[in-house]
């Protein structure tokens, strides 16, 4: 481990020799490769994150998602049930938008909801006061709140990443802690986030979009993508393909 | 004109069965807070899709009757009607301390409670309508208790001048407590009337509340009071009614005129128990009778009437504050427009569901309990209370 | 005791105490006190009138030594009572004949001749005002008793604590003074300023105050003796210990009855300074406790294995010093409470200084201990530093500011028992008196 | 005297009031007094230092000496926290990283933050392991 000796220079203001500057993160989601009953993606999550627990709570309500599958289809007026079912569903992994206009860190009252340098979303849980507001701001209901304390096993944990405690709002961090990843010499070496790891018919990315050899920058490169609700104006760096 | 203001005994049996309860009331909610503290909010009724719930209601609704009351002392302070100075000093003290109720729902509230109080005061975000609030509402405070003070020391100049500073500054405040909802990300919040109609429902309930109280302390310790005077603070209050209403029909014309906003309408109207509180709390039982009982010419000048058409205004300002903050949460956002969700396996699809719980409803007897205890002490320790209110005094 | 017997009673002093004390002090008889000594010649000190006159509130004016004062008073021994004598002796200015007198210190202040004079005057207010004027004579050295009462040198006052504790703090860290090793105190948290340093320097000042506070009681008692024309009489016991008993004999009832408020629960007319003030005097007791033991653990040999500080929250003298802090905040609030309910007597000054000053010392106190419980860098070392600043201020003036009473008082009062002045021995005074 | 007219507290009452009060003041002395008794006649002291690892070295990977961590530990933790959490900067051994040495928070940790009565919410949520198995010899006398 490299061992970097703390001085009394702080380390408060990203300065030149900063990791993230000139980044700018986003991830890129091709629904159309996404299979139905696949929740590879969540699984890693929850293992990686240390949410597994709190999946499995028992108000199902009160359980938190950094990532999530929905299925969607064309909404049809008529009832006619065989049209219904003629309409084809898709699958949709929702997760933080890390929006470049982050409503949540907009109305965190101790900026403890925040935008890091490269684009990332997150919430300093060492901060938070629990007062919800974020969740409120959401425009894509990413945010969930740790109601109550969970009960974790050790062998269930992964010990290098905090479990939590109650009070606190969290949402996905695009598993930064791999992205900011270092060798044995301080160098960067980056691994990808849980779920992109753990997809196996690659339906995700994601990558510096600065970045022209990045994965994300040629698949926004060459097809056409959508972002949710854009006319928010919250920039979301979240896109899809073939939505 | 000489008022004399005079203690009340706070011997007898009542004054100390309602010390008792609201004692008791407080006490339960010091514990649940506790409980709250130690194992967090996951009892409430409150889940990841309708975060915020009866504290908060409980918070905007204070604040709310804190503006009214200081409408009424204004009264006196600002426009130096001298027959409503019987009741400026009661009327600042309402309103502190239910701005004091405000503050203590909301803090009630919090996921860290232990963080709060050095939080916000570390790193502040004045982007965040929350870290301007508090800065509007202990400011408030503040003011009020200057605007007491001048008032208990008959100071004239200086109780005009910190009344007027009161008057503007809670326009401020209530600005401010209308504007923590005012955002795109949920559709039902999203309105630029909401400020206003915020301001006109409070000064209607705060208005009522002072009807209430006036009546019911006045005749509770025998002293003599001009039915003329609660006659015009009736018609005061007819006329705030009208406004709310107004604001209201507004906003929900407005939504079904605008095609994006017509299914939210519809959910708010006619989308479940909020809406059952929405027409028959708000409108018939908050709004229609209360006007019909203070336009009638009869009822009007009536002082039973007024007070039971106060009381409606009340609880019907409350049932305004729940249709404003939760069915806003419960709408869901539309993720995806044109498409419909078919299945969620971390989330109830469709419009979620908000129920109040005991530990809510706990917490909220707790903040009620505290400022109970406080008002009665205040009657037995503060000269607020006229020996009599006449226009005319013999 | 029932109300009418009260009355009645009072009604037969007063009578009996017109009688007695036209004797004692018509004019003639304090005419023959005079300053210089010369029969029937005063030499009115009028500064001192008018400070007194500007501190009660025209009292000097008002008061038509009818003597109700003298025959209300509770605390007032029997022969030669107060403060109608000392209001004569104000009113002629006769300075020295005051701040000689211990009947002065004797009046604990309740005020209930204040409220029950018939003509508006302040004797309670005249006593404090001359009590004041005694400290300024007594204390060592004097400039800073006549600075402690002047509003307008309470920038220069609070001016000397900060730079004194900023010049330690300066020492501690910039200049790099280095810790002592093996402390015998550890501070496993906390070493931002400089605890060894601060600790020496308030000994010091402690010291100093000490050295200060005992001069200026020996000048009191001095004046007090030579007025009383027993210059030079000792103790009856011969023998070194068996003066140091005999002072005991006579120290120890009035340090106990100082504790247990005798005086106060006197009181008539409110019973609340009688707790205000027993809960401040326990609470200071406690807390000055809790400082001497933290400041002096070096040196404490009952200390066997060194002292943690901070102290956890139950460590005993934490609780200690946490109920001492609660109970001078709450007195000091009821002494504020009944300061300003009262609206005549809202209090002088000094008083004010006092009573803010203890609240200042005990609110960042408090501060400063929750800072510290939720470790808040660096906002706890500023409230620490400005709890600092403040118990300074209240130990370096305590010799020169309201705060002196603790000496002067109890030098009275050990006075007072000493010359049989209480009314128990009475024969002595009485023969004195005759004497004259 | 009309002393019994004072407000009707008898001089016996006020006795005990005060003295209950002069013996509160005064207990914590009498802690001290049995506690330097109790050490005298070879009892434990109540103050020991802390578990350190196996290595002779007095130097924490962290570069300090054991009296400077000791004393300044948690500002430089919130440092990294900060670097970590709001910029990304994780070249630098954090709070996971103790546990590679000093193997048991109830000795490495919680022992000190009891005797000041400091509750930290590190353990909260970060992963400390509390075992008991810690090695006696790693204590050093003082």
């Amino acid at each position: 481990m490299a061992l970097r000796l703390l001085t009394t220079s702080s380390a408060g203001a990203p300065g030149k020799d900063s990791p993230l500057a000139g980044k700018r993160m986003g991830m890129v989601i091709d629904v159309g490769k996404c299979q139905p009953d696949c929740d590879k993606c969540i699984k890693a999550c929850q293992q990686e994150n240390n949410v597994v627990q709190a999946a499995a709570h028992k108000n199902h309500e009160l359980a938190v998602h950094w990532i999530r599958k929905v299925t969607i289809r064309k909404k049809i007026e008529t009832d006619e049930k065989a049209k219904k079912a003629e309409a084809a569903q898709k699958s949709v992994i929702l997760v933080c938008n890390h929006c470049d206009n982050p409503p949540c860190a907009q109305v965190c009252p101790v900026r403890a909801t925040f935008k890091r340098e490269d684009g990332i979303v997150l919430v300093d849980h060492h901060r938070c006061i629990g007062c919800r507001y974020c969740m409120i701001a959401c425009p894509y209901n990413a945010r969930y709140f740790n109601f109550e304390d969970v009960e974790v096993h050790e062998e269930d944990l992964n010990k290098d990443r905090p479990k939590r405690s109650h009070g606190v709002a969290e949402s996905c961090t695009l598993c930064a802690h791999r992205l900011d990843a270092v060798d044995q010499d301080g160098n960067p070496s980056p691994r990808v986030p849980a779920c992109v790891e753990a997809c196996e018919n690659g339906a995700l990315a994601v990558g510096d979009m600065n970045d022209k050899t990045s994965t994300v920058y040629e698949l926004l490169r060459d097809y056409a993508v959508k972002r949710l609700k854009e006319d928010l104006g919250t920039e979301p760096k979240v896109h899809y393909i073939g939505l | 004109m000489e008022i004399k203001f005079e203690r009340v005994e706070g011997t007898s049996f009542q004054y100390r069965v309602a010390l008792l309860v609201f004692g008791g009331f407080a006490l339960v909610g010091l514990l649940s807070t506790l409980w709250v503290m130690k194992y967090g909010i996951g009892r409430t009724g409150m889940t990841n899709r309708v975060p915020w719930g009866l504290q908060i209601v409980m918070a905007v609704y204070y604040i709310g009757l804190s503006a009214g009351s200081l409408v009424i002392s204004g009264l006196y302070g600002v426009f130096g009607k001298l027959e409503y100075k019987p009741f400026a000093r009661i009327a600042v003290y309402l309103a502190t301390l239910f701005l004091i109720a405000g503050l203590l729902s909301i803090l009630t509230d919090q996921g860290r409670l232990d963080r709060v109080f050095v939080q916000p005061f570390v790193h502040f975000n004045l982007q965040s309508m929350f870290s301007i609030n508090p800065i509007l509402y202990n400011g408030h405070i503040l003011i009020c208790l200057i605007y007491l003070w001048a008032l208990f020391t008959e100071r004239k100049r200086t109780t005009t001048v910190v009344a007027t500073l009161a008057f503007g500054w809670a326009f401020c405040v209530h600005s401010g407590t209308g504007a923590i909802f005012g955002f795109g990300a949920r559709v039902l919040y999203e309105s630029p009337l909401l400020p206003a109609s915020f301001v006109a429902a409070a000064m209607a309930s705060g208005t009522a509340l002072m009807i209430v109280m006036i009546v019911g302390l006045f005749r509770a310790t025998n002293r003599p009071l001009d039915d003329e005077l609660i006659c015009w603070l009736g018609r005061f209050l007819a006329i705030c009614v009208l406004v709310v209403f107004y604001f209201l029909f507004v906003e929900n014309a407005y939504r079904f005129y605008v095609v994006e906003l017509r299914e939210a309408a519809h959910y708010f109207l006619f989308g479940g128990f909020h809406s059952l509180l929405f027409w028959i709390g708000l409108i018939f039982f908050g709004l229609v009778v209360p006007m019909c009982i203070l336009f009638n010419p009869r009822t009007g000048k009536s002082i039973p009437w007024i007070v039971l058409a106060s009381s409606l205004v009340i609880f019907g300002v409350l049932c305004e504050r729940y249709v404003i903050v939760v069915p806003g949460l419960t709408n869901p956002p539309d993720l995806f427009p044109g498409m419909e969700i078919v299945h969620d396996p971390a989330l109830v699809e469709g419009y979620a569901t908000y129920s109040i719980s005991t530990q809510e409803v706990l917490q909220a007897l707790g903040v009620l309990g505290v400022v109970g205890f406080l008002f009665l002490l205040g009657l037995k320790y503060l000269e607020l209370l006229p020996t009599e209110a006449r226009i005319h005094p013999d | 005791m029932a109300k009418g017997d009260k009355t009645v009673e009072t009604a037969d002093r007063t009578s009996r105490e017109k009688q007695e004390a036209g004797a004692l002090v018509s004019p003639p008889a304090a005419l023959a006190d005079s300053r210089d000594g010369q029969p029937g010649w005063i030499d009115p000190d009028m500064d001192f009138i008018r400070v007194l006159s500007r501190q009660s509130g025209d009292s000097l004016k008002k008061c038509i030594q009818c003597g109700t004062c003298s025959a209300i008073c509770e605390l007032s021994p029997d022969p030669k009572p107060f403060p109608r004598k000392e209001m004569a002796w104000a009113v002629w200015g006769m300075k020295d004949r005051l701040l000689k007198d211990p009947d002065v210190w004797l009046c604990h202040q309740c005020n209930d001749c204040s409220t029950r004079c018939p003509r508006g005057a302040r004797p309670g207010d005249v006593l404090a005002a001359i009590r004041q004027q005694s400290v300024a004579r007594y204390a060592v050295p004097r400039f800073l008793a006549r600075w402690a009462n002047e509003p307008y040198c309470v920038p220069l006052l609070l001016g000397i604590p900060i730079a004194l504790l900023t010049v330690v703090l300066y020492i501690g860290n910039s200049l790099g003074v280095p810790q002592p090793s093996r402390e015998r105190i550890i501070f496993p948290f906390c070493n931002k300023l400089p605890h060894w340093l601060l600790n020496v320097s308030f000994a010091v000042v402690g010291i100093l105050v000490l050295a200060a506070v005992v001069a200026g009681a020996m000048r009191f008692w001095r004046a007090m003796m030579i007025a009383d024309g027993r210059d030079g009489a000792a103790l009856p016991a011969k023998s070194p210990p068996a003066r140091i008993v005999a002072a005991l004999k006579i120290a120890v009832p009035v340090l106990w009855s100082i504790m247990a408020h005798d005086s106060f629960a006197k009181c008539t007319r409110t019973r609340l300074r009688f707790y205000s003030h027993l809960s401040v005097l326990f609470g200071f007791l406690a807390l000055s406790l809790v400082a001497v033991w933290v400041v002096t653990a070096k040196v404490n040999p009952l200390i066997p294995d060194g002292l943690i500080y901070p102290f956890g929250f139950w460590h005993p003298w934490k609780l200690l010093a946490n109920l001492g802090g609660v109970a001078i905040l709450a007195g000091c609030l009821w002494m504020v409470v009944d300061r300003v309910r009262d609206n005549e007597h809202s209090g002088a000054f000094s008083d004010w200084t006092l009573i803010v000053t203890l609240l200042a010392v005990v609110v960042t106190g408090f501060i400063a201990e929750i800072l510290h419980f939720v470790r808040l860098e660096p906002h706890r070392h500023v409230a620490y530093f400005t709890h600092l600043v403040f118990v300074l201020t209240l130990l370096m003036y305590l010799p020169y500011s309201k705060l002196a009473h603790i000496v002067y008082r109890t030098t009275a009062l050990i006075y007072a028992e000493y010359s049989g002045r209480n009314g128990k021995n009475t024969a002595r005074t009485a023969g004195r008196e005759e004497e004259s | 005297m009309p002393e019994n007219a004072a407000h009707g507290r008898s001089g016996n009452g006020r006795g005990l009031l005060v003295s209950i009060l002069v013996l509160i003041v005064l207990a914590p002395l009498g802690y001290y007094v049995v506690r330097g008794t109790a050490v005298a006649l070879g009892g434990k002291p109540s103050v020991e230092f802390l578990e350190r690892p196996a290595t002779q070295d007095d130097r924490c990977i962290w570069n300090m000496e054991a009296g400077e961590m000791r004393l300044h530990h948690w500002e430089h933790l919130a440092r990294i926290r900060e670097d970590v959490v709001r910029f990304g900067k994780r070249d630098v051994p954090g709070l996971n990283e103790c546990r590679n040495c000093h193997q048991s928070r109830a000795n490495f940790c919680d022992r000190c933050h009891n005797q000041v009565s400091l509750t930290p919410d590190c353990f909260g949520c970060h992963y400390y392991p509390d075992n008991e198995h810690w090695d006696p010899q790693r204590f050093p006398e003082r």
